[in-house]
């Protein structure tokens, strides 16, 4: 048996190249960081200039401490508010969007289609939140426009209001639930609608019934992928929130950048951690909740 | 179903203008003759000569295209390798290795961001432009495997094997067969990873050398205290007009496989 | 909202022209031209001659060999850069000129000490408690003969008694900003914004049109002051009376808005037209500052700036040399060179932040506008923060936390 | 003369499951071999074996004489045809069918006359430059056979690639396949569960059952000499199957009386059936004296099947299945109620242990 041999019979190594290269990767650079977050949260890391030292003597009291701020509760409700209507929202634009592309437009001009799609997220995210901010101001675009037709007599205000948070954040992540979306419409076998059709089912069905439980990994990957920096976002709400806005994230930014040392990257690990334990346990939820609507289909 | 095809169309251009709005706020008032950036003054094309002249934006726009390219590469491979080992081996742990993928994109940035920089300090890696790549490879390797892997999902792996019963060995079945049928989704995933590398804000910031900037830091620095300049603006116009030509060529002249 | 020059200023021709402005007396620097590279290579060259000239006249000396790399962390929107790149060409020095825009971010960069800076700017405060934690390089005051121009209200500060570490850079005030179209009444103190239960107060008259700042220190620090506490209190008690104070004028607020927003909106005036604000910024709308162009032009005359009665924060920016630079003797020809009176004018000039070296050739509209340069009258009701351990900031964070989730 | 494909002692488990139980085969060359099964007994794991898509637990795998046991499929020199078709979505049916070609390096000017010849081989020409959606199911199937054919295999594996045709055009294919075999002389080995396919396309079949081979052997020869009672029930329309006891040599007694059968004396005393084709039996006049087992019975129901007539006959409490082709007119079918004699030769009983 020759090099190819080997690696083409071993399986091991298979799982190595396909598992193991990537886990190595993430081990180094992603999860012994992660290993020092956990460590500052149990107060076992110290730094001292530019040194640092590990103190064997766990201690939960920046766990302890993270119940002094009574925001903090408040602070993850509105999180998950914000990261949820967002969630829905741009996967209820999404989806026609990305069912027209995927399969209904014609295959040469699908490529051109997501790129026309991606293009203004070439714009820097900031750029882009300010220029919402210009149409959602009370001069700006939309108040104009609703007073030019005579809706409105005074300006609306959507600065400062959580509609403001929500519209900009459905826009910044649109994209993220638009491509997973995509990529799986994209394959979707249009005889097996056809098929659906021809056995009397009602378009609608045969969404309901074929297309839609098809489609659940890009909706999963997408929901994944706006609802979990969504939950961590603060600086949508900084910029045109009101004077509610606070969320986990600005918490956790501050004891890490405001407070400062050892207390607060020990307090900030802590809550980073208890947030990171949080999200898992709502996508696992949620990943269950869709995979069984699966099954139930 | 046609008149539902034609109110698919609608909705899908009354989103795609919707998308575009803000863009087209911004381009005319790259025009603006004031310098506020509200109220549109007058026509001109200051803020163009300012930006040619404006070395730092160039040099913030280059850095961001260089490093989003180098961690999209890396990032979309290792994580299409991932993705395929966990669809197609049996082994235990895989469910495990599915949540352990979630921890990069929960993890708040400025947590990861800190910690690896720590680490770096600890292991005595000095900062530069590969370090700011090895920090987003690593929250990006996930973004693009939670992608690859829903295309992944449907995937018969029959193609591969009539690939093999061909004559093709597991490197060429892969890249033949495996890799074109998922293109869609790695594009996806590779349009992902780099548009995370591409906005990052706070871990380049913190993984940086010294005077190395990325279009993010370089307009967060301007902007947080004085509003942007609308050089920027004048960016952002031109980046919108070379990236719908180049969409626009690349549809032309591509002659597609498949 | 006006947008006319101010009358004070000498102007020439067309809305965005450069002023002559007079320096020592001597002969005017004209300084102008079309915005853009080419203009600003012009500029630079103007700007160069006349610093020659100057420097001769008043006798600056070329200092010890310099490291060929210098690794500087600023504020943005702090120094001419066309300057600062003309004085690295001249001393062949390989400038990495960086930005922060934050304080908090700056200071943990420096702490976990990955990125290596030779030089940097840290307020007054957050300076103390970087010395105090050893992570700062004491400064060779010999290297810096320069430092003889910096008046001596400015030379050791309580922060740094002996200059040991830091030497001032920039200094001002965080007060109140506000559009005067829709202030006609004014402005001047802090009960303005805080006496929320009478119904005839510039807050409730002018409900919904306020901002204060989206920062723990300052916010806390301006209720601390209306109240009469020390600004850095973490007496439990007194932050609750804190909290409770912002907790109760937190519905007549806008909200809690970053510089960026109130400097773009003060102007408009549409969503709020008062703001807890920094002099700097405010100065920066009504002059509309820039990084390369020295000129003075007022943009928005109707935009107000003030140091309310009760008090307020003073603040001192400071150059420091991190623990872990490497190009020490740049690092003081800068601080040297920048302390130069004519450097330091030309600085404020172009950027409206004091620096104090400079008072002397900075001409008399900006040596006199109070926005700018604090008088020296309102020095005993300006209150210096002082340095605090994580631990007490922890406490403070909480009551913060406390008001921002209420 | 060495084998095309000859299995020895492949046993091969999935966990707990055995799906291939000590297997052994010869495929011969040139011949068209189909592995007939219910599904799930191992007929596709066995394919996949000889494919080298999976890898056997026990046992040698030999192509041609060669031990390829361990040789990774893309040097095997096989063709597969999927069940799914497994068609490149992302070519068209040129590059398709030039696919294996190309893996091995054949100078297109080369690809490009084989192509154009298995086309005309497959009849596809003038579609090369069709997408594979835009291609009928039963076009489809020809460029799979094309793809597989190309590369001139040593042995071609079909897993069963008619599965998802309608009935019109799998008959067509069947005699398709059957033509291609022969045109281009490869051994193919055909794994189907449908007997249909079986008989009218090969050489030579096995029966598969949990894993086993129940019995090798031409159509013919499977359909007249069943060795167990589970590939007579599998194979074939239907087949009535008396159980009863071996008494004495070539009687075996039954419910409904003692049968007449040939050979097997040495199972006296033990329990055996007797089978008898729905077509061996004889039915009222045909019934004459030298008719070895001869019983009476009432028909229950008759029922015209086109080409013949089923009758059930009951006899005894048994029910016979009996098929007559009605060679006169439809005075000559007997309807349900008449009394009649129905009997066969015994050679016409297939006795059956297992």
């Amino acid at each position: 048996m020759n090099v190819a041999d080997v690696i083409r019979r071993s399986r091991r190594l298979k799982l190595f190249i396909f598992i193991g290269i990537p886990m190595i990767y993430l081990l180094i650079f992603f999860f012994i960081p992660f290993l020092i977050a956990l460590l500052y949260s149990l107060g076992m890391f110290k730094q001292v200039v530019y040194q640092y030292h590990f103190v064997p003597e766990p201690s939960l009291e920046y766990y302890v401490g993270l119940s002094k701020y009574p925001g903090i509760f408040k602070a993850i409700q509105r999180s998950f508010y914000y990261a949820t209507l967002t969630t829905i929202g741009t996967l209820l634009i999404s989806y026609p969007l990305a069912y027209y592309i995927g399969v209904k437009l014609e295959e040469r001009y699908r490529d051109l289609a997501v790129l026309v799609v991606f293009t203004p997220f070439w714009i820097n995210f900031l750029l882009r939140v300010y220029a919402m901010r210009f149409i959602l101001h009370e001069a700006g675009m939309v108040n104009t426009i609703l007073r030019l037709l005579g809706i409105i007599t005074e300006p609306i205000r959507f600065l400062g209001t959580d509609v403001a948070v929500i519209v900009v954040m459905i826009y910044s992540y649109l994209i993220f639930m638009v491509l997973p979306l995509y990529g799986v419409l994209e394959k979707l076998n249009v005889e097996l609608l056809e098929a659906a059709y021809t056995l009397g089912a009602t378009p609608f069905r045969a969404f309901l019934k074929i297309t839609l439980p098809l489609s659940i990994p890009g909706i999963l990957a997408g929901s994944l992928l706006v609802f979990i920096p969504a939950v961590g976002e603060f600086v949508i709400p900084e910029l045109v929130g009101g004077p509610n806005t606070t969320t986990l994230g600005t918490i956790i930014y501050s004891f890490f950048l405001r407070v400062r040392g050892v207390t607060g990257w020990g307090i900030g690990s802590a809550a980073g951690l208890i947030y990171i334990a949080m999200i898992l346990v709502a996508s696992y939820v949620y990943m269950r909740f869709v995979g069984g609507e699966v099954r139930l289909g | 179903m046609k008149l539902f095809d034609k109110i698919l169309k609608a909705y899908t251009y009354t989103v795609l203008a919707l998308i575009y709005l803000p863009i087209v706020i911004l381009i005319i008032f790259s025009f603006n003759e004031s310098r506020s950036k509200v109220v549109f003054t007058g026509f001109t094309l200051e803020n163009y000569y300012s930006l040619i002249g404006n070395y730092r934006v160039w040099d913030s726009f280059y850095n961001s295209i260089w490093t989003g390219a180098v961690v999209t590469v890396v990032s979309v491979v290792l994580a299409i390798l991932m993705a395929y080992g966990v669809s197609r081996y049996e082994f235990s742990g895989k469910t495990l290795i599915d949540s352990i993928m979630l921890i990069p994109i929960i993890i708040p940035e400025i947590v990861e961001a800190l910690t690896l920089l720590v680490f770096l300090v600890i292991i005595g890696i000095e900062l530069s432009p590969y370090t700011v790549i090895i920090g987003h490879v690593a929250f990006d390797i996930s973004f693009a495997y939670v992608v690859v892997k829903a295309r992944m999902a449907g995937y018969d792996p029959q193609f591969e094997e009539a690939a093999r019963t061909l004559g093709a060995d597991e490197i060429r079945a892969f890249t033949k067969v495996t890799l074109p049928i998922l293109a869609p989704g790695i594009a996806a995933a590779a349009l992902i990873a780099f548009l995370e590398s591409y906005d990052d804000f706070i871990k380049t910031f913190f993984t940086r050398p010294p005077g190395f900037m990325t279009l993010p830091v370089y307009i967060w620095n301007m902007a947080s205290r004085r509003g942007f300049p609308l050089d920027l603006n004048a960016l952002a116009t031109f980046v919108v007009a070379i990236s719908l030509i180049f969409a626009y060529i690349r549809n032309r002249i591509e002659r597609r496989v498949y | 909202m006006s947008e006319g020059p101010d009358e004070r200023i000498e102007v020439g021709e067309g809305r965005r022209n450069f002023l002559k402005i007079a320096v020592a007396g001597a002969a005017a620097l004209a300084v102008g031209g079309a915005v853009g590279y080419y203009a600003r290579e012009g500029e630079v060259t103007a700007l160069k001659k006349r610093v020659e000239e100057l420097a001769a006249q008043v006798g600056v000396e070329v200092g010890p060999v310099l490291e060929e790399n210098l690794n500087i962390y600023n504020w943005t929107w702090y120094a001419n850069l066309a300057l600062v790149e003309q004085w690295a060409e001249e001393n062949n020095i390989h400038l990495v000129y960086d930005f922060f825009e934050d304080l908090d971010t700056a200071i943990s960069t420096i702490t976990t000490g990955a990125a290596q800076y030779d030089l940097t700017v840290i307020s007054d405060n957050e300076a103390q408690e970087l010395w105090e934690g050893g992570y700062l390089r004491e400064i060779d005051l010999d290297k810096i003969p320069n430092f003889k121009y910096v008046p001596e209200e400015f030379k050791g500060l309580p922060y740094d008694p002996d200059n040991t570490y830091s030497i001032i850079y920039s200094y001002g005030t965080t007060g109140i900003g506000y559009n005067a179209d829709f202030v006609p009444e004014g402005i001047t103190a802090w009960a303005d914004l805080f006496e929320v239960d009478n119904p005839d107060s510039v807050i409730r008259r002018h409900a919904g049109k306020v901002t204060m700042m989206r920062d723990s220190t300052e916010t806390l620090a301006a209720a601390a002051i209306y109240l009469g506490y020390d600004i850095d209190t973490t007496n439990e008690s007194e932050l609750q009376r804190i909290a409770d104070l912002l907790i109760a004028q937190k519905p007549y607020l806008y909200g809690y808005v970053q510089t960026e927003d109130y400097m773009n909106e003060l102007p408009v005036g549409q969503r709020y037209y008062i703001s807890h604000a920094w002099n700097g910024d405010i100065a920066g709308i009504v002059y509309a500052s820039d990084e390369y162009e020295v000129y003075i032009e007022t943009y928005y005359d109707n935009i107000k700036y003030v140091v309310p009665e009760e008090g307020a924060v003073v603040w001192y920016d400071n150059f420091v040399i991190p623990k872990n630079a490497q190009n020490i003797e740049a690092a003081h020809a800068y601080i040297n060179w920048f302390l130069d009176p004519v450097v330091s004018a030309i600085h404020t000039i172009t950027i409206k932040y004091p620096y104090p070296a400079g008072l002397k050739y900075v001409p008399v509209e900006i040596k006199n506008d109070p926005m700018i340069f604090t008088p020296s009258e309102l020095a005993d009701r300006l209150y210096l923060g002082r340095a605090l351990t994580p631990e007490e900031r922890a406490i403070r964070e909480q009551y913060w936390n406390m008001v921002m989730t209420a | 003369m060495s084998y095309a494909v000859e299995l020895i002692n492949i046993s091969k488990y999935f966990g707990d499951v055995r799906a291939v139980d000590n297997v052994s085969l010869k495929v011969r060359k040139n011949e068209f071999f189909s592995l007939l099964g219910p599904s799930g007994c191992g007929k596709t794991t066995t394919l996949r074996i000889i494919a080298g898509l999976e890898e056997p637990d026990k046992g040698i795998v030999k192509l041609d004489g060669k031990d390829v046991t361990y040789v990774p499929t893309h040097k095997r020199n096989i063709g597969m045809v999927f069940q799914t078709l497994a068609l490149f979505p992302h070519m068209n049916v040129y590059e398709n069918i030039a696919f294996g070609l190309r893996m091995r390096r054949v100078p297109e000017s080369e690809i490009r006359r084989r192509v154009r010849e298995m086309l005309e081989i497959v009849r596809l020409t003038g579609l090369e430059h069709r997408r594979i959606h835009q291609l009928s199911g039963g076009q489809r199937q020809r460029v799979a056979l094309a793809r597989a054919l190309i590369v001139q295999p040593a042995v071609l594996l079909l897993d069963e690639p008619l599965g998802a045709l309608d009935l019109k055009i799998r008959q067509r294919m069947m005699v398709e396949l059957k033509r291609v075999q022969r045109e281009v002389g490869t051994t193919f080995i055909y794994v189907t569960h449908d007997q249909t396919e079986a008989m009218v396309m090969s050489d030579r079949i096995a029966v598969m059952k949990d894993g086993v081979i129940q019995q090798v052997g031409a159509p013919y020869e499977i359909y007249m000499r069943p060795r167990n009672r589970f590939v007579a029930n599998f194979i074939g329309e239907a087949i009535n199957m008396l159980e009863g006891t071996y008494i004495e040599p070539g009687v075996v007694e039954t419910s409904i009386g003692n049968v007449r059968v040939e050979g097997g004396a040495e199972y006296v005393g033990r329990r055996v059936a007797v089978a008898i084709r729905p077509e061996k039996i004889l039915i009222g006049e045909e019934v004459s004296g030298d008719v070895d087992n001869v019983f009476s019975g009432r028909i229950l129901m008759t029922i015209f099947r086109g080409a013949f007539v089923e009758y059930r006959v009951d006899v005894a409490g048994f029910e016979f299945i009996v098929f007559k082709p009605h060679v006169g007119g439809l005075a000559r079918i007997y309807q349900a109620g008449d009394v009649v004699k129905v009997g066969w030769i015994k050679e016409g009983g297939i006795l059956l242990v297992d």
